[in-house]
């Protein structure tokens, strides 16, 4: 009468599931589905409203372009077919491709363009520099649009063939005429892909289908130039936050590629079998130290040039990325390798003269009062630079206050002008792609409007003219004479410190090719899947 | 035999006391263990393999012959001194969060047990602080104060605060009842002092065994705190964040996370044992047995 | 019985409003503003201020919460900064992830637990006891990253049986099996901690029933042991047990963001993290007040249990 | 066929106890039909020897030797597996505590259920059939409802039916009863008593009867067998042992029992009263989950006054309101309605703060000895608490310490030592001292010896009589025992269900009791062979 003992009936469960779980091992892993797991999470999806990249990522599938970048750095157009210049090179007059339609079918219109490009140039740098030269657009046809200016302007083609944040891409107008302070709230474009908004999980993951009215241009694909070919059905954006994580899926193919894998998984990526490790931004990015300008001590130029000299970029190479052959030491401000980098910068040299170092503390004055360094806890990308950045500054006399906090935190922090000891800051560090730095006019730290330029207010004239003279150039020459010139100034009143510069390859599954080399943006058409 | 050879016999005690002790006796003897700053980074000596000898550069550029006794970090940190410094904040963020959650905990537990009145209104606060999740009080006070060891004790310690006062409140309800406080009212003993003569005293047994388990999932949550990148900072150096820094090159490097692992594991298993026999000893219930 | 449960649920009002006011108020009060996250690295403060102006952030704050409390009354939990998309949709999306999870380890953590702990409590002092205490405890006594690393090092690369991280929805094509497979790796990861704590439990309140003096009653009546342990004992120690279950399952609802990390599920803890990382203000109150919410009414079904369980209590 | 038969059994006990062996060369048997008294007070190993029959002996203890056989069959070698079937089949065990011997979370049907199902293969009809049939034979009134009901809604007395209905529901041959009545009241230990006689001759089952209460032994005992420190010191008839005890042991226990005849009146001491309460009344305020409002009436409209140098008894069973009523005179609860006076003073309606500073005029001994003291501090701090808080200093309050500790007869070493290392009838001494120490004109003892042994109740009661006459103390002493009563009060008051339903001199009220309660009370009370006891 005894019931069944309750240990065998455990028994007997687990044999049951034993044969259950063997199941088939692998999700097979389709040629038509490419699975892409972005560096970040997808949360915005209008690329004007933020300059986050992930959302930039996201616009570049979606939406389509006048102009783009190709390999070299040179503009060629996309969905422009012809334009041309008037004489006295103050109208620019476009024609569209014929065809080009947005994903809910309608055609795509002159006045869908202007209005793009006027929501664009609102919240963009380089837009609001072109937007100081447009006396007014017109639209005489459908396919054609004219831009007219109050005087000559050399970087029209520069700003409407932008690669980095804000890109300015094109919108059906109903979505264009959004304030550029208020998110867009639907995602319709004429881009490669289609966005699937029923399938979007934020945080888990983003779902787009190949767009089959798309009328790729004939040219080969160089960077964000040429045509967009796309050979998968469905691309699948998964979100995986865990670097380890990440590592594993890619390993047990679960996904085709990651975009920034863990620079301490570079060595292991390479000989893990099945994956292979690919740089498809070799410009890549570039840390940097700013400094508040408004308050002492580094309201004296001399004690900003004594925390340069300290500075050593292999450290900083090493920690934050540690494999040597990712990262360079590069003294411009621009990225070494694109067209404005540039060698020469005064006593900057990037490795640390603490001599002079403490000569310059001594001579500006320096008492010792407490430099308020910020560090951001939770983003692991630059976590760890500043900890470098402490031991360098002590090593030369500084004394450092580190105040640890979150990101948000941070950015919060950073927009404050209060005085360093009620709630404000003297330094903090950040890194940037070579898309954002390879232009003076899109270099954040080269805003020095004072109280309405970039977070440190540096108040300098003479940078803001000659970046005006750099948007009149019209010659590739002039702009290098001009580009060089600024840097210059940038040296001697040291806006801010390059810490060098390194790449962050990907790491895709080996049966993929085809991924393109840009200036930072991962583009995820053109790649093949064996 | 005094209750202290009882608890000596009990197995679980004895575990955890000869294990917490040995933690205790490391975190103490820190700079005679053949170690070096902790936070000292010395990058071309980046992720050593354990048991590796060569030489180790200071801050001020010298360099001194050092046995990495379990490897290095990705930052060229000695991870035998990050895990033995780490001990001393460790074990300092486990008691000083016992001791908080417990003293606030016996405050308004016996406040709440003794006094009609307040009962309800503490218990309903505290039902609120219960409801709101431990990782965004954790978030919030990290972000306000900064990541410091007070801030994560903090943190850490009022999630437990309405568990420990549900305990002593619980404790108090039955102990009032009993003769000798009835006795001790007869004899016109003031209310504060009959809490703290007759009442705490009795409900001492109970409270050190949670303490014990406060403390152990206190080291835990630290560590995940650290996961999370909203621990303790990276300079100041505990099981936690080690393990948590060490995590994003698990499959390279195993041993930033099995290292501290083999420290942290046994420190929290010793406080759970010593929990476990602590009740068996003292709790009164278990004595009939 | 229905009074009762009309005045537990009536006492939700009272902590609702503390707990989200408390909670509206850490969060303005806390460095971070949204706006910041939201313009991005290369933002003015001029740009900052803008979108601050949009997103009502320069209110005062009793009108803030004027404005979102009185939303909140007809039902409209608001819109994230960041997610273009209703508060309640997005804690909808990440409930059945979040409730599958914790059921799973609830359930597991019970079928191990509670016999572990009814065997160690039968043999009390002796070896099994001790040996089967540590293992429980062992449990409890590693961080989950580690353990869920180390499982998916086996069973998803070595074995490669298992998946590596993801979460197929039940109503997903692969059905059953498909969301099953996704979850054997967290439940166990997780669930081993709860078996330590419902273990430790359970061996304390039989031990402790085992002492009683029905016990013996029972025993003279010529019961089997076995019979005596679980018929009488464990059904008297039933309420501590269901106790610590409930503070486990609102534990678990409460998000638990380490093994939605590791193993890349969507559950309401990476939210949390999330949003409280971007500051998304609207979708943080929103979820205080669900996990409020899911914490009384949890504590309200643990209470009605005990009426099952224990005759001799009544509301 | 002997029904039990048990041979120089020895049980011994785990190192460290105070003695070698719980039982030591016990041997007695029990023939069909017959009681054997086992007499003895706590900690003769009476009770140990009923489970070693029982074969329910806790892991620490085991039989070293001797042979115990049931219907012929050895019980000690026997396999567990046969021990279990004849548990509840062949012998059956009532316990002591009622209140908690059934399971709580289980009807009381299916717990009888439990016991068929193990043993019979009956269908579930038949079940429920004899489950009806036992419950009417243990004379429960509406046995359909008791199977349905669990044991908190019944009272203990028809908790104690249904236990023993579980034991002999299967006609075993031998009932073993340990200390069945002891936490009964008087009138139903009476009516459990002649229900265990009624089974006995219906059955013809031998019945093993475990006690420590002479009368009990006075009323059913056929043998009786005296124990003491785990051996026989004297066995034989009844009427042998109880009339001519031959060993001083048994004679000590005679002595010890208070008689049921009062001594004759002393004279009333006279002066002021130093306790008076008029019309006292409680009533417990209750809402259940319906929102209705419950109120129980615990005390109504109850009076008594108290002079210096007298001792007034409070006699009735539990549930009559006299531990109520003791706690109101105390003020350790509020009084619903009516007046109580410490002396001249009123303090029925007053506010604690202002009740403290008369607190040491009335002071309290309680029943229970090993929870009326702190266990965590020494028997010094505890006895000078009352002192100090009325304002004396440390050494004063230590030499009314010293002096105390000696009145109530134990060594001055004791104030250093915690309660845990003291007897429960070392324990009441400590707490008398505590409650003297603040020099109290009265004193209430409720239940104060009830716990104890009877040779141990005896020299509390003497200590109290010494202390009262030294100190002129007002005794108020409140118990369910009724001997104690006769022995110790000079007026006595008769309560139940609240009200004080007759009061007297004791020798008038105990030769001619007026109230039909109190004649009841008076007749039910064990050890009718009055004229045997003295």
């Amino acid at each position: 009468m005894i019931r069944r003992s309750f240990v065998s009936a455990v028994a007997a469960a687990s044999v049951v599931c034993a044969t259950w779980i063997a199941g088939p091992a692998h999700a097979q892993s389709d040629t038509k589905v490419f699975r892409f797991v972005p560096h970040a999470n997808l949360a915005v999806l209008d690329p004007i409203w933020t300059t986050a990249y992930v959302t930039r990522n996201h616009a570049y599938m979606v939406y389509d372009t006048l102009f783009s970048e190709d390999a070299q750095g040179n503009i060629k157009p996309q969905m422009v077919d012809t334009y041309s210049v008037s004489g006295d090179k103050k109208t620019w007059t476009f024609k569209l491709r014929s065809g080009l339609e947005f994903h809910d079918g309608k055609p795509v219109t002159s006045a869908d363009v202007v209005a793009s490009l006027k929501r664009w140039s609102s919240r963009d740098a380089m837009g609001g520099v072109l937007n100081t030269f447009i006396d007014r657009y017109d639209t005489p046809s459908a396919d054609t649009f004219r831009m007219v200016l109050k005087e000559p302007c050399g970087i029209v083609l520069d700003a409407l063939g932008k690669a980095s944040s804000n890109v300015p891409f094109i919108m059906p107008e109903r979505i264009a005429n959004t304030p550029g302070t208020e998110q867009i709230k639907e995602t319709v474009g004429s881009g490669p892909f289609i966005f699937k908004a029923d399938e979007f999980q934020p945080g888990v993951k983003a779902v787009y289908l190949k767009n089959p009215k798309y009328k790729a241009r004939n040219e080969p694909s160089s960077a964000m130039a040429g045509g967009r070919q796309v050979n998968f059905d469905r691309v699948e954006w998964v979100i995986i936050r865990d670097p380890q994580t990440q590592f594993n899926a890619l390993k047990a193919g679960e996904v085709d590629m990651v975009e920034q894998p863990a620079f301490e998984q570079y060595n292991t990526l390479k000989q893990t079998a099945g994956v292979k490790v690919i740089d498809f931004s070799p410009a890549g990015l570039a840390f940097i130290m700013r400094f508040n300008h408004l308050h002492a001590p580094f309201n004296n130029p001399k004690i900003r040039q004594a925390a340069m000299m300290a500075m050593g970029q292999q450290a900083y190479i090493a920690t934050q990325v540690g494999v040597p052959e990712l990262g360079r030491v590069c003294r411009s401000i621009y990225p070494c390798g694109t067209m404005y980098a540039d060698e020469n910068t005064g006593d900057f040299t990037g490795v640390p003269n603490l001599a002079k170092a403490k000569a310059l503390l001594a001579e500006g004055g320096y008492k010792g009062e407490p430099i308020v360094l910020m560090r951001p806890t939770d983003l692991a990308s630059i976590a760890k630079i500043p900890l470098v950045a402490k031991q360098q500054l002590e090593a030369a006399g500084f004394k450092v206050d580190f105040q640890q906090m979150d990101w948000a935190s941070l950015l919060a922090r950073r927009a404050k002008k209060d005085a360093p000891s009620q709630g404000g800051w003297h330094l903090f560090l950040t890194a940037w792609t070579a898309g954002d730095i390879s232009s003076p006019l899109t270099m954040a730290m080269l805003n020095a409007k004072g109280d309405n330029g970039w977070f440190g207010w540096q108040n300098e004239p003479r940078i803001e003219k000659l970046k005006a003279d750099f948007a009149r150039a019209d010659s590739t020459a002039a702009k290098k004479k001009l580009a060089s010139e600024i840097q210059a100034v940038a040296m001697e009143t040291s806006t801010h410190a390059p810490l060098g510069q390194y790449q962050s390859p990907a790491a895709i599954r080996s049966n993929i090719d085809g991924v393109l080399v840009t200036p930072g943006v991962p583009l995820l058409w053109n790649i093949t899947k064996k | 035999m005094t209750t202290f050879d009882k608890l000596w016999a009990n197995g679980a005690f004895r575990f955890g006391a000869v294990v917490l002790g040995l933690v205790l006796l490391m975190a103490l003897l820190a700079p005679v263990l053949g170690t070096v700053d902790p936070a000292q980074m010395d990058y071309n000596n980046i992720n050593r393999s354990a048991g590796f000898a060569g030489n180790f550069t200071l801050t001020d550029g010298s360099s001194v012959a050092h046995h990495f006794w379990l490897g290095s970090d990705n930052f060229g940190r000695d991870l035998f001194s990050r895990v033995v410094y780490g001990a001393r904040v460790s074990l300092v963020v486990a008691a000083c969060t016992a001791a908080v959650a417990l003293l606030i905990g016996v405050l308004v537990g016996m406040l709440a047990g003794y006094f009609r009145g307040a009962d309800l209104l503490l218990m309903r606060f505290m039902d609120g602080l219960m409801a709101i999740p431990a990782i965004l009080l954790a978030i919030a006070l990290v972000a306000a104060l900064g990541a410091s060891i007070t801030t994560v004790v903090i943190a850490i310690a009022i999630p437990e605060i309405p568990r420990v006062s549900r305990l002593v409140r619980s404790l108090v309800l039955t102990l009032r009842e009993e003769p000798f406080v009835e006795a001790a009212r007869a004899l016109a003993t003031p209310t504060p002092v009959i809490l703290l003569r007759h009442i705490l005293p009795n409900a001492m047994a109970p409270l050190l065994v949670q303490g014990t388990f406060v403390a152990a999932s206190a080291v835990l949550t630290e560590a995940i705190l650290s996961f999370l990148g909203l621990g303790l900072p990276a300079n100041i150096p505990t099981w936690g964040n080690i393990m948590a820094e060490g995590r994003t090159q698990f499959s390279q490097y195993p041993g930033n996370v099995l290292y501290p692992a083999l420290f942290l594991v046994p420190t929290v298993l010793a406080f759970n044992l010593l929990g476990d026999g602590l009740r068996d000893v003292l709790d009164p219930k278990f004595a009939k047995r | 019985m229905l009074r009762f449960v009309a005045s537990r649920l009536l006492a939700v009002i009272p902590v609702l409003f503390v707990v989200s006011c408390v909670v509206f108020l850490i969060l303005r009060l806390a460095p971070g503003d949204p706006a910041a996250v939201i313009a991005g690295n290369s933002a003015t403060g001029a740009e900052i201020e803008q979108i601050r102006a949009k997103l009502g952030l320069n209110e005062s704050l009793p009108v803030q919460y004027g404005i979102w409390i009185s939303k909140v009354l007809q039902g409209d939990l608001g819109h994230s900064y960041f997610l273009n998309k209703p508060v309640s949709d997005l804690i909808l999306q990440r409930l059945e992830p979040t409730a599958s999870l914790a059921l799973g380890t609830i359930v597991l953590a019970i079928l191990l637990a509670v016999p572990l702990g009814t065997v160690a409590a039968s043999r009390m002092g002796g070896g099994l006891d001790r040996l089967l205490s540590v293992i429980s405890v062992a449990g409890f006594s590693v961080p989950v990253f580690v353990t869920g690393y180390v499982l998916i090092y086996l069973f998803s690369i070595q074995l490669q049986w298992l998946p590596v991280q993801g979460y197929e929805p039940l109503s997903g094509k692969g059905g059953l099996w498909a969301w099953a497979r996704q979850l054997i790796l967290p439940w166990l990861a997780l669930s081993i901690i709860y078996v330590a704590l419902i273990a430790r439990i359970t061996r304390a309140s039989v031990s402790e029933a085992l002492t009683e003096d029905y016990i013996r009653t029972a025993r003279a009546k010529g019961l089997h042991e076995r019979a005596v342990l679980l018929r009488h004992a464990l059904r008297n120690a039933a309420v501590p047990i269901v106790t610590v279950i409930g503070i486990g399952v609102a534990l678990l609802i409460g998000g638990v963001v380490v093994t939605e990390t590791v193993f890349a599920i969507p559950g309401l803890g990476s939210l949390t993290v999330d949003v409280v990382l971007n500051r998304d203000f609207p979708v943080i109150q929103g979820l205080v007040l669900f996990f409020a919410v899911s914490y009384v009414v949890i504590n309200l079904l643990v209470d009605l249990s005990y009426l099952l369980l224990d005759p001799r209590i009544r509301y | 066929m002997t029904t039990l038969h048990i041979e120089q059994l020895s049980v011994a006990l785990p190192t460290g106890a105070d003695r070698a062996h719980a039982v030591s060369g016990l041997s007695l048997s029990i023939e069909p039909g017959q009681t054997l008294c086992i007499v003895g007070e706590s900690g003769s190993g009476k009770s140990v020897m009923a489970t070693t029959v029982m074969g329910l002996l806790p892991k620490e203890l085991h039989a070293t030797q001797g042979r115990v056989l049931l219907n012929g069959e050895s019980l000690l070698d026997a396999s567990p597996q046969r021990l279990r079937d004849l548990r509840g089949k062949a012998m059956g065990m009532v316990f002591q505590e009622p209140m908690t011997a059934l399971n709580p979370v289980m009807t009381c049907g299916e717990q009888i259920d439990e016991l068929l199902r193990e043993h019979t293969d009956w269908p579930r009809e038949q079940r429920t059939q004899e489950i009806r049939r036992v419950l009417e034979r243990v004379h429960i009134k509406d046995p359909e409802r008791i199977m349905r009901s669990h044991p908190h809604q019944l009272s203990g007395g028809q908790r104690q039916r249904v236990v023993i209905a579980m034991a002999v529901i299967l006609k075993p041959t031998l009932l073993i009863c340990d200390e069945p009545t002891t936490a009964l009241d008087v009138t139903t230990q009476k009516e459990i008593l002649s229900l265990i006689a009624e089974l006995q001759r219906e059955q013809g089952s031998a019945v093993l009867f475990i006690t420590h209460d002479m009368g009990v032994v006075a009323d059913i005992a056929n043998e009786v067998l005296v124990m003491h420190q785990g051996l026989c010191v004297e066995s034989g008839p009844r009427d042998e042992v109880l009339l001519r005890p031959k060993a001083d042991y048994t004679r000590m226990l005679l002595k010890a029992v208070p008689s049921m005849t009062p001594p004759p009146a002393r004279p009333s001491p006279g002066g002021e009263p130093r306790l008076r309460a008029t019309a006292v009344g409680k009533t417990y305020h209750s809402r259940d989950w319906m929102g209705r409002q419950h109120d129980t009436v615990a005390l109504q409209h109850a009076s008594l006054s108290l002079l210096g140098g007298e001792t007034v008894g409070i006699v009735g069973e539990s549930g009559s309101g006299k531990s109520t009523f003791a706690r109101c005179l105390i003020r350790l609860i509020d009084p619903s309605d009516g007046q109580i006076h410490w002396g001249q003073d009123e303090v029925g309606q007053r506010p604690e703060s202002q009740l403290r500073p008369l607190r040491h005029r009335v002071q309290v001994v309680f029943q229970d000895p090993n929870r009326s003291l702190n266990p965590r501090r020494t028997v010094g701090q505890s006895i000078v608490e009352g002192a100090m808080n009325f304002g004396a200093s440390a050494s004063q309050a230590q030499a009314l310490a010293e002096q105390l500790i000696e009145q109530v007869r134990l060594p001055v070493e004791s104030l250093k030592r915690y309660p845990s290392q003291f007897s429960g009838g070392q324990r009441q001494r400590i707490a008398i001292a505590r409650a003297l120490a603040c020099k109290p004109e009265v004193l209430v003892a409720d239940e104060a010896v009830s716990a104890l042994d009877v040779s141990v109740q005896a020299q509390i009661l003497e200590l109290l009589r010494d202390i009262q006459r030294e100190l002129g103390l007002g005794l108020l002493f409140i118990t369910h025992d009724l001997r104690v009563a006769a022995q110790l009060c000079d007026r006595v008051i008769v309560m139940q269900h609240g009200q004080i339903v007759e009061q007297g001199f004791t020798s008038s009220l105990y030769a001619q009791p007026q109230h039909a309660y109190t004649q009841h009370l008076l007749a039910c009370a064990p050890g009718g062979l009055a004229h045997v006891t003295h």
